[in-house]
């Protein structure tokens, strides 16, 4: 079974291939079929995968070709199962099914029906590639891969150009990662001769030793792409506007998947990132600050999307956070709850903005509790999980990080306590959403309760959101072990409480005591760091002054090709010459005699001044 | 006089017998078919006298050097003299006088120009360029119509004599210095140390080669040539362009070599600075010309200025001066056979007067043949490859490449490449799509289509498969 | 051979000087009459020149090259006459700055 | 014989498509259609019983039995020389892309022309035979010959069928070529004169010439003369300002040949002549050139982002795409050179797609002008997402043929300098700026109230035959590029060691 693997990228590329082709000829029914359908048996399949792997967990190595083949350089179209891709691929064939069944539903009014879902199963298929991939190189094409389908995403309402923008801003912040990940192969490749990832990891091992500057290096080049990919200070400007996509792809791609894709990339080199301390400090540091950055811009925001795209980045902080600090299997387990319960609060406020005319803004919702209980229902699970509330699935992989990160020597702690602060600010701004979104009076009024396809994916991710913190992953072979001590007490019990604090604390805020901090958010310096915060920091504010506006300057400037002014200089001096010229040529004889009378006299001249030395 | 000498002047007799010929049968009757038919036959017959003299080459006397180079830039001439006639033909076909004394002066100016290659003496230079001269001011003014002609005509008697002037006052500074007339004598004692006042000596030189440079319209002297190119009635305008100048500048090798005026390295000096100028001044001249037959004015003193780089390089090549004369005779006929081949379309196509460019516009459309002959003319006075003018090029490029002449280099590749804009864009007038203004197709006459596809056909088959006319020189 | 007795020296800076005088007028005449004049001035000039050299060198070929320029004179001043004649008819004057109608 | 009867081919060919304008005016399209399959059925078949080539042995360029074809025979014994054709693996792959090319050349023909189609397609067959001639000549004459000749029907093409400003984009196209290619001139002779020098013999033989022994000073300047005349078209910075004019007015197929093999020629003359040629000068010049080549890539991706003109950007996009093949092969290893053979062939395909959609585009809203479209994907969705295919391509997409040309080509340089590979992976981004910018301009965006009532056609067939084939090539070349790498192979291995030697000396 296990070697038929390529078959389940396979799947939804072909049907991504096929709905493009014949996109005209098809009925609404068989693409939503073709679309989910192949998503779904991918689901299966992967299923059946990871269930013959339960069994026999040795990791399995497919090659269909040989990419290319130069000297040395033999990059392969290969695929590698172990337990880190395995679990990869069943949260992403697996939210991803959930997902598109929730899309068949959701997209259902749209002309471009299978265009969307073209789109989407081609995403399937390239993030299957990047986990699947057995060397750089390949994991590369699925990397450029999921970028481009979530370029194409984001913008998929393509009349509007504000879409337009935000996606070619979602693609050229990660590309700018991208180029930094791509430089780190080619150092990679150069130094160490191999792009395969479990060659590489052992022959850098081999040739590097700890605190070198090359691992360093390329440490950091491969963490340029995870933070692009991932959306980690201070590439992570693309990820709220990439919100202007339909929100399944904002939950399929820019919660669950993709956006995982850097937290993947750097468990699966992680034996370079051990050679290389201080990138691993980098990594946590980048981790935690984008964490709380992030938290307290997602507490300001009004646009239910961006919330939860703050949100996002947010938790992706924390998973670098584990990264950084070696609790590998933390970070990954983070990865796979936070898909659950992300892609569920996505598809709930999915849900939301289906019923509700598109509607975005929180303060123009409220009181949906009673109109849409299933998406209320989930939305409330889903944040409980987001706040790590405890027994839900959040809880367990965030309390893991977080304890993980305590241990760690020199500043452990002070790590934890930042993390702490984050939790805190991510239960408040979870259940402010559900205050006041679900609560309260009722300001739009939905037209419809969501259909089946909508409501079951729901409900499974509810289910997994609560559950997901039981499953054990099969990383045990994949990650070198960390020592598992046990922290003190207390700090667990901070851990613990710190969200119900939070939960508490929005439950003052923004139910029970809503008008006193409405009156206190008006005074101006609370006014005005909310409008910090919720500009993120200004971040892209800073970005357009000294990268964009410059580079179209620039742009501008070369317009009308300033080169040319330098060729056309000289073909205006020949034109002068020539009109010089010409002026002379007057048709008087008079004038052409004197013209021969200087040339004589100058000939003459040239002719006689040297003496003839040849002579 | 033995009868080989006869034999090798056979040409300037039978030339002589023809303009005898047509005055009397002017005498007889006056028709111009007839005098038309006398002329061509009368060439004819000199390009086998030719054929039949080239297997002797001697000196007749002090005055004449007939050898094979000079036979061969005869029957050129005479080609050229021909194309001439045929052109001519049409265009004195529709004037209403008897116009016979039109091709006596023809045959007798090819006279001149036969005299003039083969002159080895100032006196045979003397008489050949001034009979070429004199009979074709007179044909310059031949029209009876339009002011232009005569003012052409008149433009180039008073140049033309002033710098026959020049040139003959150079010829007695030299003769002065040196006590011989003769081009070997000249430079035999002038080389020979013989001479106690070398100035005198370099000043006439100079003042020779000023007086010639004016004939080839090498810049500063070239200022007659646009004003005579347009005035002249095409045909004219076609044996002044070629026949002409081909021949002068033969004689004008012919006095360097013979002369050995290439020692006195200030001279060459002096030449290189006209070379530059006119490589320069020429191109540049012709960069915006709307008027055709002046822009081929000014191409020609670019050209003729690039010849004389090749005349510079001469003493410069040391084993390779075999190539040196090889490079200026092919240069010379690409020039020439180009020539010819662009002033047979202009003829065609802008008649008599009107060489305004916009005549040409969409020629492409109109009349394919002539058209593309005039584009594949432009395209070898600018040297690009399968045509006669690159092969041209490639000699003249490798002859400085040898004599590494840096300076006059660079200018003629900068002057290659100012020229290649105006020959463009006569090909880009021909290429638009033809105006409504536009009148249908010209009045293509007689003889001229299948005289410019001929030229067409020859300046495409010395660029392709040059490799006889490389042989044929080299026999020289 | 140094029979001559103004040095030959003397005599061709006379003929230079001649020469000029020519080639001075026909820089500033402007009737064609004169310009013709100037012609045959700067001929003339060169014919004095063969003379001087010829006798300076004891030869013969001085004065025949000074008969030929004569000819040759004679020739062109005939031509130039008769365009003369055609310049008055058509342009109804001889002032040659006004035969410019070709320039650029 | 067999390369000299694919000149014939085309050549006769661009003659049957003149003459058979007078019995239909349809029928050259045709006539044209049908000489390119012909010629390339022609080629393969005798390419396919080629024992080196099935064998992929490598070649050696100083023994031309060594390549898969030779042929020679006399032309100005004078002067040396012959017309000597030989076909090695380079040769081979750049004859294929042209005559593929041509073949997609003459469907953007098809009805984006309407005058005088006959003389159009002569034109374009000729300019075939030039570009073949090119890529076969092996005599520096020949090749100067070829080299000059090739561009005056392309001038035809684009003086003639060109758009508004197409007298000027055409004069400046053929003087740029025509002023470097004088440099050209006078550097082959020069070499000539050298080697006679040393030889006795005029001889124009590329594999003669191969060895001629000077001096450190002269080999620079002629090494110049070669490399100016190249990078004029290749185009690399700063000789690159007649491309945009000449793509932008040039008609569609006009500018599919001219972006797809034309400016090929000049990166094909870097590997085949000015290195090989003049190897230690090469290696002191490396450095100038490929900085010259990262300044392109940068330069034409800014300039590319702020035009209005669809071709305009796309032509610009060519300039630093070029910047890549000019940064590749002066690296000068197997995996740069690799690379920039297939940037050569990759952004053939890619380009010319684009340049075809840009003329479909002209053809139905008679404007090249992006602010007049916008949204247009609504009305045309087949050409949208045809285009999207190739801008995402064009902005190396791996998995397509671009991507393994700029990897390899980044990878190659790596080696060499850290620091210039850095330089170069900028195009990367800066690349998808503007590709991402022409996409939003165009399909994408607000709909122009004025092109949104237009009822647009879509791609029909033809077109949509055209470009699934160059689809179906890039996603080859990209995922499988191995018979490419296989075939250039042959010949680069003993170009590198033939220049090793030189090194050393």
């Amino acid at each position: 079974m296990r070697d038929f693997v390529w078959f389940i990228p396979l799947l939804p590329l072909a049907s991504s291939v096929l709905l493009m082709i014949a996109s005209s000829r098809l009925t609404r029914r068989s693409v939503a079929l073709l679309g989910v359908g192949s998503v779904g048996l991918a689901a299966v399949l992967t299923g059946a995968v990871a269930l013959e792997f339960l069994s026999d967990s040795t990791p399995v190595e497919v090659t269909l070709w040989t990419w290319m083949k130069i000297d040395s350089l033999a990059p392969r179209i290969s695929f590698y199962i172990d337990g880190l891709t395995l679990v990869m691929m069943c949260v992403i064939t697996g939210v991803g099914f959930l997902i598109h069944l929730f899309s068949s539903e959701f997209m259902q009014d749209d002309d471009s029906y299978a265009r969307y879902f073209a789109y989407l199963n081609m995403f399937i298929a390239a993030m299957l590639i990047l986990v699947l991939a057995d060397n750089l190189l390949l994991l590369y094409l699925g990397w450029e891969g999921v970028g481009v389908c979530s370029y194409l995403l984001v913008g998929f309402w393509y009349r509007d150009s504000a879409n337009g923008r935000a996606a070619r801003k979602a693609f050229i912040v990660t590309r700018i990662g991208d180029t930094a990940m791509l430089i780190g192969l080619l150092l990679l490749l150069t130094e160490l001769g191999t792009l395969n990832i479990r060659t590489l990891m052992q022959v850098a091992s081999e040739q590097w030793s700890i605190g070198d500057s090359l691992p360093t290096i390329a440490c950091l080049l491969l963490l340029g792409g995870a933070i692009g990919k991932s959306a980690q200070f201070p590439l992570h400007t693309w990820l709220p506007d990439a919100m202007a996509g339909p929100t399944p792809v904002s939950a399929l791609i820019h919660a669950a998947t993709m956006v995982t894709a850097g937290v993947y990339l750097i468990a699966r080199t992680h034996d370079l990132f051990l050679l290389s301390p201080s990138a691993m400090h980098t990594v946590a540091f980048i981790g935690i600050a984008t964490s709380l950055m992030a938290a307290g811009t997602a507490l300001v925001q009004s646009d239910i999307k961006r919330i939860l795209a703050y949100s996002t980045i947010s938790q992706i902080g924390y998973m670098f956070l584990a990264l950084g600090v070696g609790a590998w299997t933390a970070g990954v387990f983070h990865l796979m709850t936070h898909a659950f319960f992300k892609a569920l609060l996505f598809l709930g406020s999915g849900a939301i903005i289906h019923c509700l005319h598109h509607e975005h803004n929180i303060f123009k919702m409220g009181g949906l509790r009673t109109r849409m209980p299933i998406t209320f229902w989930s939305f409330l699970i889903g944040s409980a999980a987001l706040a790590a509330l405890p027994m839900t699935a959040g809880f367990f992989s965030k309390d893991l990080i977080l304890l993980q990160a305590y241990q760690r020597p020199d500043f452990g702690p002070w790590l934890w306590g930042a993390g702490l602060l984050g939790a805190l600010i991510t239960a408040i701004y979870s259940f402010r959403l559900v205050f006041i979104v679900f609560f309260g009076d009722a300001k739009t009024e939905p037209d419809r309760e969501i259909g089946w396809q909508m409501a079951l994916p729901l409900t499974v991710l509810c289910a997994l959101s609560i559950i997901g913190g039981y499953f054990s992953l099969p990383l045990a072979d994949v990650f070198p072990l960390v020592n598992a001590e046990h922290p003190p007490h207390w700090v667990e019990i901070i851990s613990i409480s710190v969200p119900l604090l939070g939960v508490f604390l929005a439950y003052i805020g923004f139910y029970g005591q809503r008008p006193r901090i409405d009156s206190w958010t008006k005074t101006p310096l609370v006014q005005r760091v909310g409008q910090f915060l919720r500009s993120g920091w200004r971040l892209d504010e800073v970005f357009d002054r000294i990268a964009v506006k410059p580079y179209y300057n620039l742009a501008n400037a070369l317009q009308n090709e300033p080169i040319d002014r330098f060729y056309e200089a000289i073909v205006r001096l020949n034109q002068a010459i020539h009109r010089h010229l010409s002026a002379t040529q007057s048709g008087r004889m008079r004038w052409y005699i004197t013209s021969m009378m200087v040339g004589l006299i100058a000939t003459l001249g040239v002719a006689m001044k040297i003496a003839p030395g040849a002579i | 006089m033995n009868s080989d000498q006869l034999l090798v002047l056979s040409p300037i007799i039978s030339l002589s017998l023809t303009a005898l010929i047509l005055m009397i049968q002017a005498s007889i009757k006056r028709d111009h078919r007839i005098a038309w038919w006398i002329s061509t036959l009368g060439l004819l017959t000199t390009l086998l006298s030719i054929y039949s003299a080239s297997n002797f080459s001697q000196d007749v006397g002090p005055l004449l050097k007939v050898d094979a180079w000079g036979l061969w830039f005869s029957a050129l001439l005479i080609f050229c003299a021909l194309i001439t006639l045929a052109l001519s033909r049409d265009i004195f076909h529709t004037q209403a006088d008897t116009k016979e004394e039109y091709y006596l002066l023809l045959i007798l100016s090819t006279l001149g120009a036969v005299v003039l290659v083969q002159a080895a003496h100032t006196a045979s230079l003397l008489l050949g360029m001034e009979l070429m001269g004199i009979a074709l001011y007179a044909m310059i003014a031949f029209p009876k119509s339009g002011d232009l002609p005569l003012e052409a005509a008149v433009k180039y008697l008073v140049l033309s004599a002033c710098a026959s002037a020049m040139l003959l006052f150079g010829f007695a500074l030299l003769y002065g210095a040196t006590g011989d007339l003769s081009f070997a004598g000249m430079g035999a004692k002038a080389a020979s140390g013989y001479l106690n006042n070398p100035l005198l000596v370099l000043a006439g030189a100079a003042i020779v080669l000023a007086g010639m440079g004016f004939k080839l319209s090498l810049v500063p002297f070239h200022m007659w040539t646009p004003d005579v190119y347009q005035g002249a009635p095409t045909a004219v305008t076609t044996f002044l362009a070629t026949l002409s100048k081909g021949a002068m500048f033969v004689a004008m090798v012919r006095l360097i070599l013979d002369g050995q005026l290439y020692r006195y390295e200030s001279l060459m000096n002096a030449l290189s600075v006209v070379a530059v100028a006119s490589m320069l001044v020429g191109n540049w001249l012709a960069l915006r010309q709307q008027q055709i037959k002046r822009l081929i004015a000014y191409s020609s003193t670019a050209h003729f200025g690039y010849l004389l780089v090749a005349i510079i390089a001469l003493p410069h090549l040391g084993d390779t001066q075999q190539l040196g004369r090889a490079a200026i005779s092919f240069y010379l006929v690409a020039y020439i056979v180009t020539t010819l081949a662009a002033l047979t379309v202009i003829a065609n196509v802008g008649g008599e007067e009107d060489s305004d460019m916009q005549a040409f516009d969409g020629l492409f459309w109109r009349h394919p043949a002539q058209a593309i002959t005039l584009a594949v003319a432009m395209l070898s006075f600018a040297g690009i490859p399968l045509t006669a003018g690159f092969m041209g090029k490639f000699y003249l490029i490798t002859l400085t490449l040898n004599a590494q002449l840096w300076l006059l280099l660079g200018t003629l590749m900068i002057g290659s490449a100012i020229a290649i804009y105006y020959y463009l864009r006569v090909i880009f007038t021909m290429s638009a799509e033809p105006h409504q203004l536009n009148k249908g197709s010209p009045t293509v006459l007689g003889w001229r289509n299948p005289v410019a596809l001929l030229l067409m056909l020859a300046v495409l088959a010395i660029g392709s498969w040059p490799q006889p006319l490389i042989d044929l020189i080299g026999r020289l | 051979m140094q029979e001559l007795v103004v040095p030959l020296n003397h005599v061709l800076l006379v003929s230079t000087l001649l020469f000029c005088i020519g080639m001075l007028g026909l820089m500033i005449r402007r009737n064609i009459i004169f310009i013709l004049m100037s012609l045959e001035v700067m001929l003339n000039a060169s014919a004095l020149a063969f003379i001087a050299a010829g006798a300076h060198w004891g030869q013969p070929d001085g004065q025949v090259m000074f008969m030929l320029i004569l000819s040759v004179a004679a020739a062109e001043v005939a031509v130039g006459l008769g365009l003369v004649l055609q310049v008055q008819r058509r342009f109804k004057t001889l002032d040659m700055d006004d035969a410019d109608r070709m320039r650029g | 014989m067999v390369m000299l009867n694919l000149l014939l081919i085309l050549l006769a060919g661009g003659f049957l498509a003149l003459l058979c304008e007078r019995i239909d005016k349809s029928l050259p399209r045709i006539v044209a259609l049908a000489v390119i399959i012909a010629a390339l059925i022609y080629l393969i078949t005798s390419i396919s019983g080629l024992s080196a080539l099935n064998a992929l042995q490598a070649s050696t360029p100083s023994d031309p039995s060594s390549w898969f074809m030779h042929f020679k025979t006399p032309w100005i014994p004078a002067f040396g020389i012959h017309i000597e054709l030989a076909l090695d693996g380079i040769s081979l792959l750049m004859i294929l892309l042209t005559l593929l090319l041509g073949a997609v050349a003459v469907s953007a023909s098809w009805t984006d022309i309407q005058y005088r189609q006959g003389v159009f397609e002569a034109n374009l067959l000729w300019t075939l035979a030039g570009v073949l001639g090119v890529f076969m000549a092996l005599d520096l004459f020949l090749f100067f010959l070829f080299w000059e000749i090739m561009l005056i029907p392309m001038y035809f093409m684009i003086a003639i069928w060109g758009h508004e400003n197409r007298g000027y984009a055409a004069m400046k196209f053929f003087i740029f070529t025509q002023a470097s290619g004088l440099l050209m001139l006078v550097a082959i002779l020069a070499l000539v004169a050298v080697n006679r020098e040393v030889t006795g013999v005029y001889t124009f033989s590329y594999f003669d010439l191969l060895q001629t022994k000077m001096d450190e000073t002269t080999a620079y300047w002629l090494m110049l003369g070669f490399f100016i005349s190249f990078v004029v078209k290749l185009p690399g910075f700063p000789f690159h300002t007649w491309l945009p004019d000449a793509h932008t007015q040039a008609p569609t197929a006009g500018s599919v040949i001219l972006a797809g093999i034309l400016l090929k020629t000049g990166a094909y003359g870097l590997i085949r002549f000015a290195v090989p040629l003049f190897p230690d000068a090469s290696m002191h010049f490396a450095p100038v050139a490929m900085l010259l080549g990262i300044v392109g890539i940068i330069y034409g991706a800014i300039a590319a982002l702020s035009q209005t003109d669809f071709k305009r950007l796309v032509a610009y996009s060519s300039v630093s795409h070029m910047g890549f093949i000019l940064l590749g092969v002066y690296a000068w290893n197997t995996l740069a050179l690799q690379g920039a053979i297939m940037q050569m062939i990759a952004h053939g395909f890619s380009t010319a797609a684009l340049f075809m959609i840009a003329g479909a585009l002209q053809e139905r809203l008679h404007t090249r002008d992006m602010r007049e479209m916008g949204g247009l994907w609504q009305q045309m969705p087949r050409m949208g997402a045809v285009a999207m295919f190739f801008i995402i391509a064009a902005l190396g997409l791996p998995g397509l043929g671009n991507f393994v040309a700029e990897f390899l080509i980044l990878l190659g340089v790596f080696q060499i300098n850290e620091w210039m590979a850095v330089a170069g992976a900028m195009g990367l981004i800066t690349g998808a700026v503007y590709s991402l910018i022409l996409m939003q301009r165009s399909f994408q965006g607000q709909p122009n109230t004025h092109s949104d009532k237009l009822p647009l056609a879509d791609f029909g067939p033809r077109e949509m035959l055209t470009m699934s084939l160059m689809m179906i090539a890039l996603i080859a070349l990209g995922l499988y590029p191995q018979p490419i790498l296989d075939v250039s192979q042959t010949a680069l291995g003993g170009l590198l060691d033939s220049t090793a030697l030189g090194i050393t000396q």
